[in-house]
């Protein structure tokens, strides 16, 4: 524990350290960083900005999170419509979803709709690839069980795809929460949408640098929290299966 | 050759203390094959550990030809119970043998004649640019088997090596053993849970208690040089000593039963 | 044949029914796809392509490089060292979480306009799934391999080079994917600020200019270039991951 | 396939999201329009905060709302497809707009030059010491300008030009407005076309404006400019009028009120109070300077960024 804070002290005094040490110019210490960010604090554009980054990020995710898991495990269960969609599959994913700023722009200007339609492109495919992973992973004994004792297709999904599919599914949660905030404050400050990425591109435009190092803190600190929050979901949820089992000894 | 002497292993973590190896004392002469067999959870394979230098102990000392023990010593091989684990799956067969030989420095056309031998030796001629996990399990075993031997250890650690195995394979592999150990006049110290493969097997027979471990007993197996499967197996003294082992082990697990489990054990 | 069949089939039924809805399309900004495509020829010349996806293509070459290094580099360090994982975890994981494109302008502050600040903003987002899965992989070196190396006097350099580099390559190379979706992405961004060439640059330059049609075809170029550079990056891992990919059919079969 | 029919789902919800979001000037129960403007949240759109705060919209049945794009390539698209009903855009770019007939029109003056050398709110400036001293003497130099292919590198050409130098061999180059001071301060470029508030940086820090390019392209340069989509000045052009009605209020009110423009900054930038007090504030007329706005289009003309073209200033100006 001791150590692990030693790190962030390090960074936190090396910062502090190199601007008044006249190293670096144009970097605030950490002093000032925290003085404009207790000061962002105060203000309740700050939490709105905050409370719109969530927002978006939580749409999104549920809106990607919910389309990903279906497709995935409806395409995943039926071999030839897996075979049919690969390409495209394999075709739509790597498109960056920056491409998609100026469509973003289009369908809804500046609003929530522009980063929402960034996040839940982005956020989709890690979800949706993470399922196709899991349902082929099904072990065909288990398969082969299941069809001997004549489940319906219902029956297969719910008791050998789903359980087999879970640890892939938190996997591709977690991977997406992380995009989807990233993505989340990108449009925001690439499209100028609400939330943290456009007061950061304000503060950065008003020369306010103190402010805006402040507010890159506080998205480093939000992602955190849905890194640290997502692993703790993933364990709770999946305590009994084996890849957390491993983790955990020792 | 090996001397082991009051050997102790005390685990901590943050809450609690567990104490694997109380105090043990045992020696290997040069030559010898020793098994070595207690319960499960008898912590064999923290012992082993020690021995291969693998595992610094709390107390007492392991010493090869003399030398304290101090980090892998030279001349050691080591076979493991997970033969799966224990090759270096991005490796063929042939790279997997030779890996250590050139960590000696082994010039290379030695290095080949080595690695075809042992292969050979260990019936696995025409693998060695196969991956390991294209080869059966038995097989596998054997290439882990054929890399000990390539080394050409002065002592060889083996770590219930067959307990993973078919009945089968475990047959044809304790031969194996016996040949190599009879051919290359390599020392072994073997260690195992089955009774019956202990006492097959060994010169000599150390008993282990259940955790935290001491030397039970030990019995030196009489029976002579030339074993098969299908006679010594039958053979009346085979019967006897393995009781007696039996018997042992039996006192020893008794002798747990009033003691809180020891969750650490292994 | 069939296996042709079924690659192309839905591509070119998307692109049909993309082709056939937008033919009459009255609106501005969604051109018909018609006119889309005939920009694209237009647009993308071989000059063009030398002048503009050439420089976008270095930079991306170079960062994505740089990263893979330094994260491979300093993650086995971490990896392999407990007591410096303690101390460095807090801090990666904060650097990790901080999107990206909102260092452009701190970097920029720092490294200035040119090819180097573009580099180096594809480099501050890709190290860190390079990095952190690469901790991840060393750390998860069987113990039974760890020891057998040890026992078979397997150390330093060659402990590296035959036990923990190999042993944590599926790893390192899933890092190494999730990398390039984000270099690509960070290449775009990075041209879209203070870049006078670059994909990027010509696809906002279009944007501002309302050259719709040539901002669309620059989309889809783009798009391919994502896809080519994936089938490229499946390509290289099967050939390095051989291996790895035998011991998971042959653990499942 | 369906997979593609949630993945439509998905695209389809997106578009019905983006249809209801469209033109809703939808009354409230006062009657009031409710009006979004694209703006940027820099010191050129004061007046249409002061004028929001002081109540001349919703004099005139307008409830405002204000939405920060990053420049106008988010805004006009936003403006075209209904997202918003008025947008704010610098002239060159509009000009562009209208060689590509974009629909759309100019409906109000925006903000314009002060027409005073040494006195206006941008300029080209260059770091403390720098021999440059004259706008001849950028001749051949890297400048920074924040767009590339617009009202900046137009401009500052011209400055050249008319003093006597040539203006071929100018290298520029693309900066945010906010990096200028630091890149002129590590000499990445030589010299930079800088507005307020990163003016005031740069003179803070010692640098010297050289040329004041929008004095020098045309006296009382109009520079940016409100704007609506010719559907909406069609469809409801009483709307458009009372806008335009409260936008000419607010851009006199704000010219004769330089300090309550220098608080209203406050609310929408993060400018520092200091800065705030001292910057130099543009001239915010209510009439556009057509004469300039031909100038626009002469230049740009002349520089190429209309691809050939020629900008029909009947179509886009009132």
């Amino acid at each position: 524990m001791i150590l692990r804070l030693s790190g962030l002290a390090g960074l936190l005094l090396l910062v502090e350290a190199l601007p008044r040490l006249g190293l670096v110019a144009d970097l605030p210490p950490t002093s000032r960083i925290l003085t404009a960010l207790a000061d962002e604090a105060g203000t309740t554009a700050f939490w709105a900005a905050v409370g719109d980054t969530l927002t978006a990020w939580a749409l999104g995710l549920v809106i990607a999170v919910a389309a990903g898991v279906t497709g995935g495990l409806v395409i995943g269960a039926v071999p030839a419509l897996r075979a049919w969609t690969a390409s495209t599959v394999e075709f739509l994913r790597p498109i960056p979803s920056v491409a998609l700023i100026p469509l973003a722009v289009l369908l809804y200007g500046t609003s929530l709709g522009s980063t929402l339609l960034l996040v839940v492109y982005a956020a989709f495919w890690q979800v949706l690839v993470q399922v196709l992973y899991g349902v082929a992973d099904v072990d065909p004994v288990a398969d082969e069980t299941a069809r001997s004792f004549r489940f319906s297709p219902w029956a297969r999904l719910r008791h050998v795809l789903w359980p087999t599919a879970l640890p892939y599914v938190f996997t591709g949660i977690r991977l997406a929460a992380a995009v989807a905030l990233v993505l989340a404050v990108t449009a925001e400050l690439v499209i100028g949408a609400p939330g943290l990425g456009s007061v950061i591109a304000v503060a950065q435009s008003s020369g306010a640098l103190p402010t805006m190092y402040a507010l890159i803190v506080v998205t480093g600190l939000l992602g955190v929290a849905i890194n640290i929050g997502a692993r703790y979901a993933e364990r709770r949820f999946l305590s009994w299966h084996q890849s957390v089992r491993a983790e955990m000894a020792l | 050759m090996l001397e082991v002497q009051d050997l102790r292993k005390v685990y901590r973590s943050d809450r609690r203390e567990v104490e694997a190896l109380r105090d043990l004392t045992f020696t290997v002469d040069a030559g010898e094959l020793v098994c070595l067999v207690g319960p499960s959870g008898c912590g064999k394979t923290t012992l082993l550990r020690c021995i291969a230098g693998l595992l610094d102990p709390t107390g007492g000392a392991v010493r090869v030809d003399g030398r304290e023990v101090a980090g892998p010593p030279p001349g050691m091989a080591v076979v493991f119970q997970e033969y799966g684990r224990s090759l270096f799956p991005w490796m063929t067969v042939r790279d997997n043998v030779e890996l250590p030989l050139k960590q000696k420095k082994i010039p290379k056309a030695r290095r080949a004649t080595l690695v075809a031998d042992s292969l050979a030796a260990v019936g696995l001629d025409g693998t060695q640019t196969a991956y390991p996990w294209q080869l059966s399990g038995g097989m596998q075993q054997r290439v882990a088997i054929a890399r000990a031997v390539a080394y050409e250890p002065s002592i060889l650690l083996m770590d219930e090596p067959f307990a993973a195995v078919d009945a089968q394979t475990r047959a044809d592999l304790e031969d194996l053993v016996r040949e190599l150990w009879q051919r290359l006049g390599v020392t072994i110290l073997f260690v195992t849970h089955d009774i019956d493969e202990a006492v097959y097997l060994g010169q000599r027979v150390i008993m282990l208690s259940a955790s935290p471990t001491v030397v039970q007993d030990q019995l030196t197996v009489d029976l002579p040089a030339a074993r098969d499967q299908l006679h010594t197996r039958a053979d009346p003294r085979f019967t006897a000593q393995r009781t007696r082992v039996y018997e042992q082990i039996q006192a020893a697990k008794g002798r747990t039963a009033a003691q809180p489990p020891a969750p650490l054990g292994s | 044949m069939r296996r042709a069949l079924r690659l192309l089939a839905l591509p070119a039924l998307l692109f049909t029914v993309w082709y056939a809805a937008s033919l009459g399309s009255e609106n501005f900004y969604a051109p018909p796809l018609r006119t889309i495509l005939a920009a694209f020829a237009d647009t993308w010349t071989p000059e063009r392509l030398r002048a503009d996806v050439l420089p976008s293509l270095g930079r991306l070459t170079a960062g994505y490089a740089l990263a893979a290094v330094l994260g491979v580099a300093l993650g086995v360090a971490v990896g392999a060292n407990r007591r410096l994982r303690a101390a460095a975890e807090p801090v990666l994981e904060f650097f990790r979480a901080v999107p990206p494109p909102v260092l452009v302008p701190v970097i920029m502050l720092f490294a200035g306009i040119g090819d180097g600040m573009k580099i180096i903003v594809i480099v501050s987002g890709c190290v860190w799934p390079v990095l952190l899965n690469t901790v991840e992989g060393v750390r998860a070196v069987d113990g039974v391999l760890s020891d057998t190396s040890r026992a078979y006097g397997v150390t330093g350099v060659a402990r590296l080079r035959h036990l923990l580099l190999p042993a944590a390559s599926p790893q390192i190379v899933a890092g190494l994917r999730q990398a390039l979706s984000i270099a690509i992405i960070l290449m775009v961004i990075s041209e879209m600020v203070a870049a006078s060439n670059g994909l990027g640059f010509t696809i906002v330059q279009f944007q501002r200019s309302f050259a719709i049609p040539e901002m669309w075809s620059g989309i889809i170029l783009l798009g391919l270039l994502g896809f080519v550079l994936s089938e490229l990056f499946r390509l290289a891992e099967r050939f390095l991951l051989a291996w790895y990919h035998g011991l998971r059919d042959a653990s499942r079969s | 396939m369906r997979r593609w029919i949630a993945g439509l789902a998905v695209l389809a919800l997106a578009a019905a999201g983006a249809g209801c979001g469209s033109g809703d000037a939808g009354k409230d129960s006062g009657g009031a329009d409710k009006v979004k403007v694209g703006v940027i949240p820099i010191v050129d759109v004061a007046p249409i905060y002061l004028g929001q705060q002081k109540g001349f919209f919703s004099a005139r049945r307008i409830e405002l709302t204000m939405e920060s794009g990053q420049g106008g390539a988010a805004i006009v698209p936003g403006v075209v497809s209904g997202q918003f009903q008025f947008g704010f855009s610098n002239l060159t770019s509009l000009l562009i707009a209208q060689t590509r007939n974009v629909p759309i029109k100019v409906v109000a003056n925006g903000v314009a030059s002060t027409g005073q050398a040494g006195k206006d709110f941008g300029g080209v400036a260059v770091r403390k010491g720098s021999p440059i001293t004259k706008p001849a003497d950028l001749a051949g130099k890297k400048i920074a300008v924040n767009t590339l292919k617009n009202i900046g590198d137009t401009t500052v050409r011209e400055s050249v030009r008319k003093a006597g130098g040539d203006p071929a061999g100018i290298t520029f180059v693309e900066i945010p407005f906010a990096n200028m001071p630091a890149a002129l301060e590590a000499g990445q470029v030589d010299a930079a076309w800088v507005v307020e508030p990163s003016l005031s940086a740069v003179t803070a820090a010692g640098g010297r404006v050289v040329a004041w390019n929008y004095v020098d392209a045309a006296p009382a340069l109009t520079v940016a400019a409100y704007f609506a989509s010719t559907k909406l000045i069609a469809d409801d052009a009483d709307l458009v009028e009372r806008f335009t009605a409260a936008m000419n209020e607010s851009l006199t009110y704000a010219d004769a009120h330089p300090d309550e423009v220098r608080a209203v900054l406050g609310s929408y930038t993060k400018i520092d109070p200091k800065v705030r007090a001292a910057l130099t504030l543009p001239k915010w007329p209510t009439t556009i300077n057509r004469s300039s706005v031909e100038t626009l289009a002469k230049l740009g003309a002349q520089d190429g960024i209309f691809a050939g073209a020629t900008p029909d200033l009947t179509k886009i100006l009132p």
